[in-house]
């Protein structure tokens, strides 16, 4: 099965791939024979940490995701919970990290396009996006062209594609110098019995990709988020994705319209790992074989080859399989909207699969084999003890309060974030609540045509979390439950993104372990799955961490609009209550 | 000195807005047109008059500011 | 009264509009797809704003293109009401209805936030429901609003009375920041020449709902269904 | 053939970029630069291969949609 031109496989290009040797004897076993180029590309981007969870899977295994309002938990490409009146709320929080490091605006935007996708591909019409970024201190020499990149470019995106980026949050520390954290998270409102999933079933079914064409966009990206940065990533940059963000909201609308039709079977997008992991992951939950002819995938330049193709990060695509027969006129609502459509394979009963191109088999895998090996690790971890309590007494009283106060208000952790959410268009589709606009607690978001509300927040403090892992895990879920009860709403189900050093050092690793731990504890003690979230691994430069950053965002409901409120001291002489210890 | 910048998108890199033209020529009825890319030229003027200087410098505001050079090439012209 | 919203690829606050047209006008406007040159007679016509095939190249010029904006231009032209509102009023300028160009916000940055605004005349379909003088909030959200019209086209556009909105401070007054993009001589919006068709860059249709934070945008609308009904 | 067409904002008009461009220049310490313009430059690739042809066919498009005629001049280059 090799190719012509194709260099021998080395244990350089197995290393290459990111993986290691154990990992490639497992690849030996499962294809009984030495890979090519193309397959063992294909295993390195299923086994990568970034699709296959391998070091965080344990973990994340203990994590309450279940109640009576859960329509779909974690596994799917977003998570459903159900909301009364027909409807459910579709969401997800997504990293953009190392992508945002190379290039802050095309690294935001399109991890904003990607975690829109996420969501619009169950069904869910996107009505609001959030963030949470992490630079490092505000005078490092990088982090004012960070800044101001990502926000452009989480703007760029957002505000082009019509929906509202309504909330998030900003925290600067000099763990992120060199490792800026990028969060993205959508919440879409869908028909509750009209969710669409990525099992791929029915023997014989067209494959068919729509949206963008296939570029050599950012090919190895899922690897290369997996793996810590050193000295020469500035030099070894890859070809960066482009975000086409007017390509998306065509996407949207044209996703939207088929699926008012009966002619889906599964849809998933292509994320990171493109056309690998989406083709990959639906047969494989659906059980079936797949053939994928890779002279049909529309391509954006002359020469790709399969290699490319496969691995490809272009952004803007979705696979689907649709019901035989249905090809045309699922094809006429992707010309409508001027967008690439193409047949380019079928399901198959062989459990494998068979890549051609140019008329000869290029690909031939095993997909159950190769889903199930995928790697699990438990990897070994160091908990970090409770630090000392410090009594209050003990710290040097402020001279002058005023000026504590102009200090603190002043600190880049608590300044306005006005500059940043200004850049957003947070009222675009006329239902953001006039109090839930950004600078409260939690953005209010109405349910279209109706008169109730979603509230909506991301929050962490990632130095309780160094300090104490377990506390600030837990400390993040309730500070974001808080945030939404502030408002009037009553919190339903929460989604995590667990940003985090490299996981094969300990202490890192027990951090992970701890904030996981906390984390779980809280959404149980207040009854709050999580049903969505994301991990990413590997953020440190030069042995230098992050920190703990495991940023939650929750998602509540409030059932009568007039009976919500902000954060506005609106008239003198109202008199101001302090709740709680 | 006049100076001329070209910065365009290096190939391969997608290039949207020479995508969504080339769809708008042929919409208005131009054919036979493709590869339709979109670049900047920056025009400036520099007090330097030594051309092995000037170039330099813009060389450096080029690296600094106005290429991105992770997605983009650039192409100096010093007039007279 | 019988009201078109024009739809381009792209558009993103169609429905915004349509929500605030209906809401004034009791029925349903006709939501018109950017292909469809051949729609029903209206009383009016409202470009909606976004981002109408992606804003590239340069913001309104392709939708200006488009085989629907011949018919409005047509119909503008012969006296129809037409409103354009943030990418409606750059496809106005780019189409030539209007008089002028919006160029990048002189920030660079994209700005959404309200602001407040002067309305100029009274004595036109659009602002009926307002007094002259009077200052208003309305939300602005664009990259591209920084309007530039040449010193002598902006003469006349004054001797006529064609500027329809100036950013101004809440009491009414100049202020440095109550300009959000450097537009020229702090326009916010401007009519063509017989005052039926008006370009402005707030978006009045984000406040017409008090749960939305206000409601200065409604006389807008309800002034336009009494004018045209 | 391959066409360039530069599309440049007419003298008096004010080019916001151009003059932040100038002043981020100046920021970061790069001195004696001034009249900074922002213009950008179309790459096309046209089947007709008559230079005259091309070239009437590239100043119709310019007119009709590459250039705002009313902010903006155009100048159009062949290549071989
Ligand atoms: N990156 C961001 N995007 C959008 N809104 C933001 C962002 N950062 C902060 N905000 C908004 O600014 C307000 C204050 O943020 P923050 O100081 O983090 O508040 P809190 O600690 O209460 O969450 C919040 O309403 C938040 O939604």
């Amino acid at each position: 099965m090799s190719l012509p031109n194709e260099p021998a496989m080395t244990p350089e290009i197995v290393a290459e791939h990111g993986l290691s040797p154990e990992e490639y004897d497992r690849v030996l076993q499962i294809m009984g024979r030495e890979p090519n180029l193309l397959e063992l590309g294909i295993f390195s981007v299923m086994w990568s940490e970034h699709c296959s969870y391998k070091s965080s899977k344990k973990w994340l295994k203990t994590l309450p995701v279940d109640g009576p309002q859960v329509i779909q938990g974690p596994g799917e490409n977003a998570g459903v919970v159900d909301i009364g009146e027909g409807l459910a709320v579709v969401f997800k929080i997504e990293s953009h990290n190392h992508p945002s490091f190379i290039e802050p605006y095309q690294g935001a935007a399109t991890g904003v396009g990607g975690i829109l996708r996420d969501v619009f591909t169950m069904g869910a019409r996107p009505v609001a996006n959030l963030n949470a970024l992490r630079f490092g201190e505000p005078d490092h020499p990088k982090t004012r062209h960070l800044v101001a990149g990502v926000v452009a470019g989480i703007g760029g995106y957002g505000n082009c594609v019509g929906v509202p980026t309504v909330g998030g949050e900003v925290n600067f520390d000099p763990a992120y110098n060199g490792n800026i954290l990028v969060n993205a998270m959508t919440v879409g409102i869908a028909p509750a019995d009209r969710i669409f999933y990525s099992k791929a079933t029915g023997i014989g079914n067209p494959v068919v990709y729509v949206g963008s064409k296939t570029g050599r966009d950012g090919i190895h990206g899922a690897t290369m988020a997996s793996a810590e940065f050193d000295e020469d990533s500035d030099e070894k940059r890859p070809t960066v994705q482009v975000g086409d963000p007017f390509t998306e909201k065509l996407l949207i609308e044209a996703c939207l319209e088929l699926m008012a039709t009966d002619m889906i079977v599964a849809i998933q997008d292509m994320g990171a790992a493109g056309l690998t992991s989406s083709s990959f992951e639906m047969a494989s939950k659906g059980g079936t074989g797949v053939e994928l002819d890779l002279d049909k995938v529309p391509c954006r330049e002359e020469g790709m080859i399969p290699y490319e193709m496969m691995l490809s990060e272009s952004q803007e695509r979705m696979l689907m399989v649709l019901k035989p027969g249905r090809e045309a006129e699922a094809q006429a609502i992707f010309e409508k909207w001027d967008l690439d459509f193409a047949v380019i394979g079928r399901l198959t009963d062989t459990g494998r699969m068979v890549l051609t191109f140019g008329g000869k088999v290029v690909g031939d895998l095993p997909i159950d084999p190769l889903a199930e090996a995928s790697p699990e690790y438990d990897r070994p971890h160091e908990a970090t003890p409770l630090p000392p309590k410090v009594a209050a007494n003990s710290l040097p009283e402020p001279a002058d309060y005023g000026q504590a106060l102009k200090q603190l208000l002043g600190s880049p952790d608590l300044a306005s974030r006005r500059w940043v959410w200004e850049q957003y268009d947070h009222m675009v589709m006329g239902d953001t609540l006039g109090h839930g606009r950004p600078g409260g607690d939690a953005a209010l978001v109405r349910i279209h045509n109706s008169n109730r509300a979603l509230a909506i927040t991301t929050d962490c403090t990632p130095r309780y979390c160094k300090a104490h892992p377990e506390t600030g895990g837990a400390q993040a879920v309730a500070e974001a439950y808080r945030n939404l009860v502030a408002t009037g709403a009553r919190p339903l189900a929460a989604t995590n993104n667990l940003n985090f050093g490299n996981p094969q050092r300990p202490r890192i690793m027990g951090q992970l372990v701890g904030c996981v731990q906390g984390m779980g504890a809280a959404c149980r003690a207040l009854d709050t799955p999580i049903v969505s979230g994301n991990v990413s691994l590997y953020n440190e430069t030069n042995g230098q961490a992050i920190l703990p950053t495991p940023v939650i965002g929750m998602v509540g409901l409030v059932d009568d609009i007039e009976r919500t409120c902000g954060i506005a001291l609106s008239e003198p002489g109202l008199a101001l209550v302090l709740l709680g210890e | 000195m006049k100076v001329k910048v070209f910065v365009t998108l290096k190939s391969g890199v997608l290039d949207p807005q020479g995508k969504a033209i080339q769809h708008a020529l042929g919409s208005l009825g131009f054919s036979g047109v493709d590869e339709v890319r979109q670049g900047k030229l920056i025009e400036l003027n520099l007090e330097e008059s030594d051309p092995g200087k000037a170039e330099a410098s813009v060389r450096d505001m080029c690296e600094k500011l106005l290429a991105n050079t992770v997605i983009e090439n650039y192409r100096i012209e010093l007039e007279g | 009264m019988k009201a078109a919203v024009i739809v381009f690829p792209g558009s993103n606050c169609d429905r915004d509009v349509q929500v605030a047209l209906r809401q004034s006008m009791g029925r349903e406007p006709l939501m018109v797809w950017h292909k469809d040159a051949d729609f029903d007679e209206v009383d009016l016509m409202v470009l909606p704003g976004g981002f109408s095939f992606g804003d590239y190249l340069r913001c309104g010029a392709m939708a200006a293109r488009s085989p629907v904006m011949k018919e409005v231009v047509r119909r503008a032209k012969a006296g129809v009401p037409t409103m354009g509102i943030c990418n409606g009023f750059q496809v106005l300028c780019e189409s030539g209805l209007l008089p002028g160009a919006l160029m990048r916000n002189a920030s660079l940055n994209f700005v959404c936030r309200d602001v407040h605004l002067k309305v100029e005349t009274s004595q036109t379909v659009f602002t009926n429901k307002y007094e002259a003088g009077q200052v208003i909030r309305v939300p602005v959200a664009h990259h591209d609003g920084n309007y530039f019209v040449e010193a002598e086209t902006l003469a006349a556009m004054r001797e006529r009375d064609q500027i329809a909105f100036s950013y101004c401070a809440p009491d009414g007054g100049a202020a440095a920041d109550a300009n959000p993009n450097g537009s020229l001589e702090d326009i916010a919006g401007v009519y063509n020449e017989t005052k039926t068709v008006l370009g402005l860059m707030p978006h009045p249709e984000r406040l017409a709902d008090p749960l939305l934070g206000g409601i200065d945008g409604r006389p807008l609308f309800d002034g336009l269904v009494e004018a045209l009904s």
